[in-house]
């Protein structure tokens, strides 16, 4: 019964972080239709971010405020660079393209910050763990990850639900053309949309630097995670996006326990499940 | 508004098309279109369907670049510009389908584009649109896919006002809702004509379009074939029976 | 030019042996397996449009069937190896791809990547081929006659040879099945599903039996692969092998067949040539992946369809010359068409009645108009009639037999065809090409490879329908390069061909200028010789010409019926039309 | 030990073997070069990926045994032909053919991953081709898989769980809960441990394996909270490592249940667990302050020459060198005598920075194994638990 709890808590959290870099690949997704394959590479120079810039300022949090605007900047110079000839284009060559993005993001990663694993530190203040069992503690920076996560996800939801530029990316998803007519060039628009995908991404790679270490390759891993809870909430649906990756991150943690040998299998067995059944996802249009 | 109208016919137009040749494809859509619109002035457009009528508004609104000609806003070449520069420079399109977005309130259909127009002080605002259709003001948290039709297109001429455009293109002003309904789009409608925004009006209601413009323009096969005040529309009974009735 | 190329590459193959060191014949062999899984899957992608993001798991497959029936110290025979690699990746692709191909799209990206990853985690995390580490095949396959040892794939030169066979062999044989009846109606999928349905061909058959043809010669290149160095790894399964075999044939061009193999080429020259220090220097060769990236990015953004797109630049020929007119058709037979009708037909989408108790019949051997204002349910009665929706209440009638609530595809075969409102052919195709693969729908069995046996009726179906919509002497053109009225009547033609006496048009004249609409108004009236054909249609000149009795539908509801005369006197369509407002309320929606 | 800068180190520029870059490595058309060759060694290793710091180090401790050499072996140039292997079992086979037949390289080293190495074995095997592996613990590379021309001079897997087992067993512990990924180097781990640790009248109340490389641990500590072992033994590497420590400690586990593993569990990720690794108790073939001269001299002059410390991995490069040395010199410089080489190779016995170093039957080496604690961002030299400690070997038919 206690492992049950604690598997609980493991999932949401783990689901939450998840959440945070998914989110970011169906805004993008949903609204500028492209596929981004180079989705991981965001969130591993969010974990670098960390790395660096946590040196720099002594403190993640820190990190956190510097690192979003540059992940932003970055990703809106991507998106001038390369991505916004991708937008009539079929989603083959978005895939060769961003795919290319991969291998130049790696080398780059490289030649920046070498290939040593690294670790970020977690602040003193949050260091400390809560006590579960006489043996096991919950680490606090854990929790912390996932109430950060939950305030990221609070703040996107707010600016989407309450602001200007939030109404205009609901008006992008629903019809582009009539938000063009309206005056909103949908360029910058897309732009935005795309650098905020970055922005997310990132700022998941930032808050998990602490409890993920930092390495190479780190972002592969949360690109096909980032997928299929796409896939499993439906394109574009940031709510799907939130229950798909809080049933990922449960059905991984049980799985671990329940079906130690099938664990890597439960997850995509989800998915085709949830394809079979509901062909466009647990909220997506068909 | 009469005088007004025929005080301005000497002025320069708002709104102008030379010879606008446009395709979706290989299909040959408009065919040397050209039309002028005045400041204060609202002119139907008539046709049946598949003529072009929609094509001609998205051509003017920047959503279809077209292969040659030139459009004009206020002797301003908008010609191959986007929409979004359109939209800004004084062109507002209320779609058929009326566009609204069924994601936002409708509150926010009006207030996310909004924008001050050239004379700031008879801009539109919140306040006026809701005093123009109250029913509105009623359902402003509402959803805009829980709206009604009617509902609906009132949404979306009080969106395109909340741009404080020039002139507005009405697609399909009153199409498929009720009586009741068309009225009021049709009594709105000469309300905006009297506060002095231009407009190119689509419908289907012969009687109704007399009574609120006084320029026709009818469309057939991407051609225009008429263009012309309404006591000469009334007096061509060919050219209604042979393009626009049974 | 792109015959030139394919046979020197084959000259240069065939001689390679004798120029490069051991090294550059199992370098060469490699880079043919891999041309093998890349054209394969170039017949999933590009022939018929289905984007695997899981093709490897059939290299990996056919590598793991060869180390499972390779005894220990022996060599299996070649005979028994390369078939059952086939097999078996084609077995597994026939479990998979009947889950798989249900999902569109982008969603079958990520089935197809879901099934790989499993496969992957299946053998990487199990013990039931090595595990991570993979396996080793202590000898690879061998086959004797008598004594005489005919082929041993531990022979690099034999297995060089072989390989380059089986890419020869693999690429002419998916050239012909994409030439081939089965190949028409697959490439007929990939430019419009909708269309093909409407065919009355089952397209998740056919669909299915392309992954499972893609799946067994990925199988065969995972069974020559394992061969090469006699080692297997899960690896082999991952999705960085299928991602990397999907860049090969964007690289090279899809839908060609022979641009991906030229992409898995350039691929792995590139791959070598950036990792060469002499020969790119050291930076970019101590970055070498950074450079592949870069080009990668550069070939999508400079040549969007690939070497391919470069080699064939004029690719579909030249625009069509000026419309010929068409001479009048010599007169056909008369025959029967097919007789509809309807009872209290609805269809209710949520709170909306758009199709509203409609009962109507059509006699056979007229043309019958469907007219009404826009959003009055039109296009949905027809959707009704073909079964594109099922409807929420009533019956249909074809012939007598209800059909009613049938697939699509089921109906066509009935002898129902029908036209979209918006053009809806198949545009790479040529205008006869077109009307083939209508024609075709006659028999639309998948395992139908060859047309002997159908060719003389077909062809003349074919015949007659170009001859009946007025397109003979456009037969060569490519449909895309047709004016809008053509490629209108090309989809009438199809209809005809596709052998159904009973036509439903959408709008067939909308967008045609003055003398399109008259030629078109006139092969209505032909048509009637030997079909019943109902059209939706705005043009009132046209169809009041056109039309034998008229069906008037206003907010879901049928008004009124009767000949064009008796409609034109009809009180409630004069309102429905000239401004006075008609007694019924649309629906809010 | 590698002392890792946090934050944007200096760019990194692999050194490349200057004769070495002058040989074509397109496949198509090479003209043979007929001159007083130097000695030519093949490195298949990882510069990209996970395991490129195990790569890199490797080359440099090689790189430098040489140059201290003056740039020659037994009197012969030695040059290097490197290749990045990726980490990619599909594309081992094709590499190292490359090397081999492309590149003709007379000795072939390489590489980390075990995969690679396994599918590089086969072709050497094959080839005949005299081969050191510097680091991939595969078992059957040096078990059923041994050959005449294989040597390896990193360690078993199995022989490193071995060695472990029986180190933990003589600490005390009776209970222990293993944990590794689902892979076949963390099986081999395992189950080496587990034989010397069943022997020594241990018990093992569960294998936790978690699916490689997920990094998500938190549902297997839990498991270990609940089961309650004496000690918990764990093999992971890299940035898995780093974060199973970390995970260890911030679940304050290690209070209670002292975390045990194969010295890989904390080499080179030292300073990025930094405080959270304090005591985690491990077992290798080296540690840093292993008291020879050998040992100090090998220290300093990496340290010297590429500032900064060497690792295990580099120790194991700087031996493969100096096997290499052994047996060219014994064949006269000749690396075409593949008899003489290989057999002289397999009889070598020399001072490694390790310790002493010989092979066995097999051709694995015959090593002490220290223990260590991780402590202040050091593995700390607690005792030699086992000198001269060779792996069984089973299944290989070499004899000595």
């Amino acid at each position: 019964m206690e492992l049950v709890l604690i598997q609980i808590l493991n999932g949401l959290q783990y689901g939450l972080l998840i959440f945070l870099a998914a989110s970011g690949l169906t805004l993008v997704f949903g609204i500028l239709g492209i596929i981004n394959l180079s989705h991981g590479s965001f969130y591993m120079l969010g974990a670098y971010l960390s790395l660096t810039l946590t040196s720099w300022f002594g403190d993640i949090f820190l990190a956190l405020a510097a690192g979003i605007p540059i992940a932003f900047a970055f990703g809106a110079a991507i998106e001038w660079l390369f991505i916004r000839h991708l937008y009539n284009r079929d989603h083959l060559q978005q895939v060769l393209l961003t795919f290319g993005l991969i291998l130049v993001f790696n080398e780059l990663q490289r030649i920046l910050w070498g290939t040593q694993p690294h670790s970020v530190p977690i602040p003193a203040y949050l260091s400390a763990s809560i006590q579960l069992s006489d043996t096991l503690s919950y680490p606090v920076y854990r929790l912390a990850v996932g109430a950060i996560c939950i305030l990221l996800a609070l703040a996107m939801m707010l600016v989407i639900q309450k602001t200007r530029i939030g109404q205009m990316i609901r008006a992008g998803e629903s019809n582009r053309e009539m938000v063009e007519a309206l005056g909103i060039d949908t360029r910058i628009l897309f732009r935005f949309v795309f650098a905020a995908g970055v922005a997310l991404a990132a700022a998941a790679g930032i808050v998990a630097a602490p409890i993920e270490s930092v390495y190479p390759g780190i972002g592969e891993r949360v690109l096909i995670i980032s997928f299929v809870v796409v896939v499993i909430g439906g394109i574009g649906s940031i709510k799907g996006a939130l229950v798909g990756a809080l049933l990922i991150g449960l059905a991984d943690a049980f799985g671990k326990v329940f079906l130690p040998q099938l664990a890597s299998v439960v997850v995509y067995a989800l998915m085709a499940a949830v394809l079979v059944t509901r062909p466009a996802g647990l909220f997506g249009r068909a | 508004m009469n005088a007004a109208a025929t005080a301005e016919d000497t002025a320069a137009p708002v709104l102008q098309a030379d010879a606008v040749n446009a395709y979706y494809g290989q299909s040959h859509i408009l065919r040397n279109v050209s039309i002028r619109v005045m400041p204060h002035e609202a002119v139907s457009l008539m046709g049946r369907n598949g003529m072009g009528k929609t094509t001609l508004l998205r051509t003017l609104m920047g959503l279809l670049r077209p292969r040659s000609g030139a459009i004009r806003l206020r002797g301003a070449d908008m010609t191959g510009e986007r929409a979004s520069a359109v939209a800004r420079a004084g062109i507002a399109f209320v779609p058929e389908d009326r566009g609204v977005f069924p994601n936002l309130t409708v509150e926010e259909n009006l207030t996310f584009a909004a924008r001050p127009g050239r004379d700031a002080r008879a801009d539109w605002t919140l306040e006026r649109v809701y005093g123009l259709f109250p029913r509105l003001a009623e359902r402003r948290s509402n959803w805009g896919n829980q709206l009604s039709g009617g509902e609906q297109k009132m949404l979306a001429i009080g969106r395109a006002l909340m741009t404080n455009p020039e002139i507005i293109l009405l697609d399909e002003a009153t199409e498929g809702l009720a009586p009741k309904v068309r009225d009021e789009i049709w009594a709105t409608l000469r309300l905006i004509t009297e506060a002095g925004i231009a407009s190119i009006v689509v419908d289907k209601n012969l009687d109704d379009l007399f009574e609120l413009a006084h320029r026709h323009m009818v469309i057939v096969k991407g051609e225009i074939v008429f263009d012309g005040p309404t006591a000469a529309l009334r007096a061509d009974e060919a050219l209604i029976h042979r393009h626009l009735g049974v | 030019m792109v015959l030139a190329v394919l046979i020197a590459l084959i000259a240069i193959a065939l001689v390679l042996p004798f120029f490069v060191g051991t090294y550059g014949i199992k370098f060469t062999t490699r880079v043919m397996v891999i041309a093998i899984l890349v054209v394969s899957l170039d017949f999933l992608i590009g022939v018929t449009g289905l984007v695997s993001f899981g093709h490897a798991m059939f290299l990996g497959l056919g590598a793991y069937t060869l180390y499972f029936i390779s005894p220990k110290s022996e060599a299996v025979s070649a005979l028994i190896a390369i078939p059952a690699t086939i097999v078996a990746a084609a077995i597994c692709a026939a479990a998979i791809g009947a889950i798989a191909v249900l999902a569109r799209g982008f969603y079958f990206i990520m089935v197809t990547l879901a099934f790989g990853q499993m496969l992957f985690s299946l053998f990487h995390d199990t013990d039931v081929a090595g595990g991570s580490d993979g396996a080793y095949i202590n000898v690879v396959p061998q086959f004797h006659i008598g004594d005489w040892l005919a082929l041993d794939f531990g022979n690099r030169l034999n297995l060089y040879y072989f390989c380059l066979a089986a890419l020869i062999a693999s690429y002419l044989f998916l050239l012909w099945l994409t030439r081939s009846p089965v190949g028409r109606v697959l490439q007929g999928i990939c430019h419009n599903e909708a269309r093909v349905s409407a065919l009355g061909f089952n397209t998740y058959n056919y669909k299915l039996l392309s992954f499972v043809v893609a799946g067994a010669l990925g199988g065969l290149a995972g069974g020559l692969f394992a061969s090469i160095d006699g080692y297997v790894t899960p690896d082999l399964f991952g999705w960085r092998e299928s991602g990397l075999a999907i860049m090969m044939v964007v690289l090279g061009g899809t839908g060609t067949l022979y641009g991906p193999i030229l992409g898995a080429v350039l691929f792995a020259i590139l791959e070598e040539l950036l990792r060469s220090p002499a020969m790119v220097g050291a930076t970019i060769a101590d970055h070498w992946l950074m450079a592949l990236g870069f080009v990668l990015i550069g070939l999508v953004l400079v040549a969007p369809r690939g070497i391919a797109g470069l080699l064939e630049r004029d690719r579909g020929g030249k625009p069509a010359a000026e419309p010929v007119e068409a001479k009048a058709p010599p007169a056909r037979q008369p025959q029967p068409g097919k007789e509809l009708a309807t009872e209290e037909l609805s269809r209710r989408f949520g709170g909306l009645v758009a199709v509203n108790g409609v009962t109507v019949g059509f006699q056979r051997n007229r043309v019958h108009g469907i007219i009404g204002p826009n959003g009055a349910g039109k296009t949905t009665l027809i959707n009704l009639l073909s079964g594109v929706l099922p409807p929420t209440a009533g019956s249909i009638r074809l012939d007598g037999e209800e059909i009613a609530g049938q697939r699509d595809f089921l109906i066509a075969r009935r002898g129902l065809g029908r036209s979209y409102q918006r053009t809806n052919i198949l545009l790479p195709f040529t205008v006869g090409e077109n009307c083939r693969l209508a024609a075709q729908a006659r028999h639309p069995h998948p395992w139908r490879v060859s047309d002997a046996a159908y060719r003389q009726n077909e062809e003349a179906a074919v015949v007659n329908a170009l001859q009946a919509a007025g397109l003979t002497a456009r037969r060569h053109v490519r449909a895309a390069h047709l004016s809008h009225g053509e490629q209108r009547q090309l989809e009438i033609a199809m209809l005809i061909a596709s052998g159904a006496r009973l036509l439903i048009l959408d709008e067939p004249l909308a967008g045609m200028g003055p003398e399109e609409t008259a030629r078109v108004v006139a092969l209505l009236r032909d048509l009637a010789v030997d079909h019943t054909v109902i059209l939706i249609e705005h043009d009132m000149d046209a169809i009041f010409a056109a039309a034998d009795t008229l069906s008037v539908l206003v907010e879901g509801k049928l008004i009124a019926h009767g000949t064009p005369d008796e409609i034109r006197r009809d009180l409630a369509v004069r309102a429905a039309y000239l401004g006075q407002y008609g007694d019924s309320e649309k629906v809010p929606g | 030990m590698t002392v890792t800068s946090r934050g944007v180190s200096r760019r990194r520029l692999l050194q490349l073997a200057g004769a070495g870059a002058a040989v074509s490595a397109l496949p198509l058309a090479r003209p043979a070069i007929a001159q007083a060759k130097p000695v030519k060694v093949g490195v298949l290793l990882p510069y990209t990926g996970t395991y490129a710091p195990l790569g890199e180090a490797i080359t440099r401790a090689m790189e430098l045994y040489v140059k201290q050499k003056g740039g020659s072996l037994a009197g012969r140039q030695i040059t290097f032909v490197k290749l990045d292997d990726e980490s990619a079992p599909p594309k081992g086979p094709e590499l190292t053919t490359k090397l081999v037949q492309g590149e003709k390289v007379d000795i072939l080293t390489g590489t980390v991953h075990s995969g690679v190495a396994l599918a590089m074995s086969k072709i050497a095997r094959e080839e005949g081709i005299p081969t050191i592996i510097p680091n991939a613990g595969a078992n059957d590379l040096t078990r059923t898989l041994c050959a005449r021309n294989i040597f390896r001079t990193s360690f078993a897997n199995g022989q490193v769980g071995l060695a472990t087992g029986t180190a933990m067993a003589e600490a005390g512990i009776k209970r222990v809960v293993t944990c590794t990924w689902k892979y076949a180097a963390g099986v081999e781990f395992v189950e080496g441990f587990a034989d010397n640790f069943k022997k020594a009248g241990g018990q093992v109340l569960k294998n936790i394996e978690v699916p490689f490389p997920n990094v998500e641990f938190q549902s297997a500590l839990a498991e270990i909270a609940s089961i309650k072992p004496d000690a918990v033994y764990a093999f992971y590497a890299g940035g898995g490592a780093v974060k199973f420590v970390k995970d260890y400690a911030a679940a304050r586990l290690g209070a209670s249940i002292p975390l045990w593993g194969p010295g890989f569990l904390t080499d080179g990720i030292e300073s990025a667990v930094g405080k959270e690794g304090d005591g985690v108790k491990t077992v290798l073939h080296y540690a840093d302050d292993v008291d020879n001269a050998e040992n100090k001299a090998f220290r300093k002059a990496f340290q010297d020459a590429y500032k900064a410390a060497p690792d295990v991995y580099a120790v194991q490069g700087w031996d493969a060198m100096q096997l290499l040395e052994i047996g060219l010199t014994a064949a006269g410089g000749d690396a075409a005598k593949r008899d003489a080489l290989n057999a002289a190779m397999s009889k070598a016995s020399f001072n490694s920075p390790r310790g002493p170093f010989r092979l066995s039957a097999a051709n694995n080496p015959v090593q002490n194994f220290y223990l260590r604690e991780l402590k202040d961002g050091k593995n700390q030299l607690i005792r030699t638990t086992a000198t001269a400690f060779s792996d069984p070997g089973t299944g290989c038919k070499l004899s000595a």
